[in-house]
């Protein structure tokens, strides 16, 4: 076996897409700006020159139409990969993912497959405002069909995205712009990560913090700080939010007997919320204390980043959960850091 | 004039036509709901085109698909069977009327949101297209459907990057009980194809040749050029827009004027014109039609539901 | 005060409609079909003769467009009423009601208000099939910026229509094709339902049923059922998802110690996952069970009858699950019955 | 020639190219984050549209609206405060530079997703309508616009309804870092209004001259016959497409050819060859441009940030 050798995210993720590509010719890459300008974020750096313009497709500014061109290639057998821009723009092909994508192979009785995935990156970068500053994958968890993918690290990014490529659903991978220059150990050679399979990335007893994609790294930075005090959080990294693994979930939980689900988007109806509402039916018991959620709070983003830093989960807020979750400190009797839904 | 076409076009009208009457007496009773959509009236436009095409070229309609369906399958059965609701039916009955398959034919729906399939098509012919391979996809919509975004990226789409894709809008001028000049501005909706650019030709949908040699002419061409074209099909629905529609947003004069244009009619007394069969003959072809329509519900009605604990299957392949 | 009549859940509305735009010349009402059609569903009859072309308008199919124009109009102080024929189409119209009119407000720092309602029929009618029966509200329940209204009796669709009508925000007012031949006692006169409220539509000491919309008739057909087996439930009609009158649940849960939600989508990541979620969170020790909720099944809605029937909520589900709530059944380790999210 | 006009719209011009300069630089010492689009060698367009329109009319613009906003508002601090993303700011610091509102004087946005604020714009026009008021709505957007589901509803809805407003294109020949002829293969966007139907005009938008009388017969057309109008204005951008884009993709020869084309020179030059004033009474004029855009960075570095417990304000009334 080589030598694990360090990359970023955003190289994991483009050398996922050019060894699938290598490996299978019905794959292409299509999107606004992937091709010439090399992807708005360098995520497709150099693939144009690898593998030529009918692999790697510049779009216009139109998510609808090739999302649906993604879906009707699909259909028929190719694996496109459509890249957003940023998961923001998704929302005007919302009803493509929702009413095409998610249900062709429900409606039509099996007799087709939809080996599509769509991606690119989601959630706040810095100061980008309402607009442009949100976690979307609620509103794609929520629909029976799609898969959800968020990874969390390099190695995650390269393996899911390999996996997600090769699997035979619809698969929304959401990424982050702010963790496309992050820097981790990534196995040589073929390395796959399935989807569907959560991974402890810190080991703990007295708390379980369940997280995913760049709440991860807030999350570690908590329980570091954690550590510190004596507290032992154990951190587990969804790394898919759909299919979602709950045993690695439960068997967390009902050893440390509390859980705290960080994640960056808002509270109501979020993924959260789902995951808080499965633990306390399968882990009531073990419950020591009732289930905390540290995410955004329940506004637009603003662009002031004073306001911003507000809105967002940090370090301090998983703390101070994860306190009031052990009862070492006295709770307010609605705690404004956890982000409540108002 | 090719005699066994002329016959083979009055069956597979004969056989649509005959179908939805069915369809629609099933629905009276109770055995059939959730919307009908009927194409009575417009069956020159599916037959005509689709006849225009090979049967490896691929189609994507609407909601308003049994036809289509039909002329590419003539399965009645399974047609007949997914209206029912059962396991035998082209989707085992999880689709149903607006929401026909059939993969191994190449008839990819039955889509039922306006708009929303025209990318997806525009998408099959970007497949045929980077695999080299010389299949044309048709793509059918109604006129209502050409303000949607989803019609406007579709097209943009296909002309940029010439698709052989063929889209046929069978304007029955009325989107539900909206009359066309009350949703667009200018009488063709053809003329929308010219800013992407795309060539277009206007037909009279309810001549079953014009229909077919038109698309003949457009596949041959998006087959040699790979380009798209866009043709508009002015036809009529006889009946409302569902079932549950009674249609009195229109005229019976209207209505009338029309249905002297019945395509089925068009085609037989061409047909007797031209001496390849007698009225009787004609007769004869609409009782096999009858029959075989009246095997399909037969069938339909013999058919298994689907299993209760298939709920949960083909969520996730 | 005049005697209260017996009126249809679609006369209510219209009724609503009519009332409000008499009263304020701002408000008109825009959608396909409302006006010579006389609505796809026959919500809006009438309006058009009372009112005219100018307050009536039929659309073109451009939902984007329409929802648009609803938004910049309601920009410059009109009052829209945007009728989607069904809800299930607005999701082509996704964009504009997440990214603009939900937004708005909080990126201009308050100079708009944004008065729009957005109203039409959601969730399942009967062999509608998967692009045609979803029951959406989780999705615009889980964006701040927007409220999310969903009557289930006659009255309440009255009065709580006239509010939103009046209310400066953006409104996702949800009804029921099913439920618009529902008869029902509405107040003669003046009657407006503010928004925010839940109304308990059934005393009991047993179980709290939050529910809302066309479930609010399975969980009171469920709890007469229970009465006769000696089991009281109280069953709390949510009336508005957003904002959720939190204090209203919590009030019955205490005295109950128990909590099913009953709501007819999707369960994942779902409004029935949040009210879990915030029950638990406030009411821990008062519960005696965990909180359990009945959805549809985790699957794209099939046409079959017989499907269909699985998929949705029904009575007898509300009813094993309150048996499975008071431990006076086996409860089998993970009841397929619930509609858990797989 | 009106010369108080000439030199009002050359200060508006350069007031909009030295507020951009500062804003870059501010950008560059990190006192500025996230996207940062500048409209430096387009200013024509905007100063010139907007000139040509009542100050009563509506503008409903893109992320790419500060010199609309200035044209429109000439309220640098305002602006420059929102950049920085202090109270003091248009929105309070929550909008930022894709966000400019001002109910007061009718902007109505900095709209940050391509086409979405199109049928927002026929809405305002819309309300015009209805109340039977004689406003105008401007409706600003790029050439990669035209692609867009939101586009094409919009234009649709408002060839349609006869709605009074102008939709302008700014076609800087570029949608990020794609030129228009990969996005499109019909050399106008132009020539879509077609379909819908509309009247177009194309424009050169590095003439401001030019730019805003063809803007005031749009408007005054709009104003008493209640029908849409587009203009292409043919421009191009300076810089990249934000702050953090080198433009890799072009060359240094076209930048260089169209640099030629600064649409403030061209004024300049103008109102020198009429004598209605000097280079020097120019740069004058833009001193005081500058001297103004300095006084807005000081008053954005010296106001407060929004009041962290105002964060969760305005999201209802
Ligand atoms: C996006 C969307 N909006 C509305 C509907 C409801 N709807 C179904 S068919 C139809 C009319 C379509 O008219 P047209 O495109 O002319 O096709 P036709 O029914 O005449 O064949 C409408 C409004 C829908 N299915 N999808
Ligand atoms: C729906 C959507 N897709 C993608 C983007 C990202 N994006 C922002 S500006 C832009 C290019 C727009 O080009 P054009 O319309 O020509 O305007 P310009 O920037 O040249 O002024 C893109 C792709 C977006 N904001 N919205
Ligand atoms: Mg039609
Ligand atoms: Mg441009």
């Amino acid at each position: 076996m080589p030598e694990p050798r360090v990359i970023t995210f955003r190289e994991a993720l483009r050398e996922a897409m050019a060894e699938e590509m290598e490996r299978d010719p019905s794959i292409f890459l299509m999107g606004e700006e992937v091709g010439h300008y090399q992807g708005a974020y360098k995520v497709s750096e150099g693939l144009l020159a690898r593998f030529g313009e009918k692999r790697v497709i510049d779009t216009p500014i139109a998510e609808t139409g090739f999302a649906g061109v993604g879906i009707g290639a699909a259909m028929v057998g190719l694996r496109p990969i459509i890249e957003f821009m940023t998961w923001n723009f998704s929302l005007t092909a919302y009803d493509q993912l929702v009413n095409n994508a998610a249900k062709l192979r429900y409606m039509a009785n099996g007799q087709f497959t939809l080996p599509i995935v769509f991606r690119g990156p989601g959630g706040a970068a810095h100061a980008l405002a309402a607009q442009h500053s949100q976690a979307l994958e609620s509103l794609y968890a929520h629909v029976p069909g799609l898969k959800v993918v968020m990874p969390a690290t390099p190695a995650d990014a390269k393996g899911l995205l390999k996996a997600a490529i090769r699997d035979d659903d619809p698969v929304v991978f959401i990424e982050s712009e702010v963790m496309y220059a992050l820097k981790g150990e990534v196995p040589a050679g073929e390395h796959l990560v399935p989807l569907g399979v959560a991974d402890v990335k810190r080991r703990g007893r007295d708390v379980t913090i369940v997280t995913w994609a760049k709440m991860l790294h807030t999350s570690l930075k908590a329980a570091e700080e954690l550590a510190q005090a004596g507290i032992e959080a154990e951190v587990v990294d969804l790394r898919t939010i759909r299919p979602l693994d709950t045993e690695a979930i439960f068997a967390s939980v009902r050893r440390t007997g509390r859980c705290l689900v960080v994640q960056e988007g808002w509270p109501f109806a979020g993924v959260a919320s789902e995951i808080i509402t499965l633990v306390v039916r399968e882990a009531f018991d073990d419950l020591d204390a009732p289930p905390e959620r540290v995410t955004s709070l329940d506004v637009p983003m603003p662009y002031a980043t004073n306001l911003e830093a507000l809105v967002l989960p940090s370090p301090d807020r998983v703390v101070a959960a994860v306190r009031r979750l052990l009862g070492r400190e006295q709770s307010p009797a609605r705690p404004a850091a956890a982000g409540g839904a108002r | 004039m090719d005699a066994g076409l002329l016959l083979d076009l009055y069956r597979s009208m004969a056989l649509c036509r005959r179908f939805e009457e069915a369809a629609a007496k099933a629905y009276s009773q109770g055995k059939i709901s959730g919307f009908l959509h009927l194409y009575i009236g417009q069956e020159a436009v599916a037959v005509g085109a689709i006849s225009g095409a090979e049967p490896t070229d691929y189609i994507v309609a609407t909601y308003r698909e049994h036809a289509h369906y039909l002329a590419r399958t003539g399965d009645a059965r399974a047609a007949m069977a997914e209206l029912y609701g059962r396991s035998t039916g082209a989707n085992g009955g999880r689709g149903g009327s607006m929401h026909l398959f059939d993969a191994s034919k190449r008839f990819l729906g039955g889509w039922a949101i306006v708009g929303g399939h025209v990318p997806i098509a525009a998408g099959v012919a970007f497949a045929s297209k980077y695999r080299e391979e010389r299949d044309v996809t048709l793509c059918f919509f109604g006129d209502g459907t050409a303000n949607m975004g989803s019609f406007h990226e579709g097209l943009a789409l296909a002309g940029l990057w010439k698709l052989p894709v063929v889209f046929i809008c069978e304007n029955n001028q009325y989107a539900m009980g909206t009359p066309l000049y009350r949703t667009m501005s200018v009488p063709d909706v053809a003329v929308r194809a010219r800013g992407y650019p795309m060539e277009f030709e206007i037909v009279n949908g309810d001549d079953v040749l014009e229909m077919r040699d038109a698309t003949r002419r457009a596949v041959e061409r998006a087959r040699k050029t790979s380009q798209p074209f866009f043709i508009e099909a002015k036809t009529y629905r006889f009946r409302g827009h569902s079932v549950a529609d009674p249609g009195k947003y229109r005229t019976k004069e209207e209505v009338q004027k029309w249905m002297e244009r019945d395509p089925i009619n068009v085609l037989g007394q061409r047909i007797q014109t031209l001496g390849i069969a007698s009225a009787e003959q004609l007769r004869g072809l609409d009782d096999e039609a009858k029959a075989q329509v009246a095997d399909a519900v037969e069938f339909a009605e013999q058919s298994p539901l689907p299993e209760p604990q298939s709920v949960c299957e083909y969520v996730y392949a």
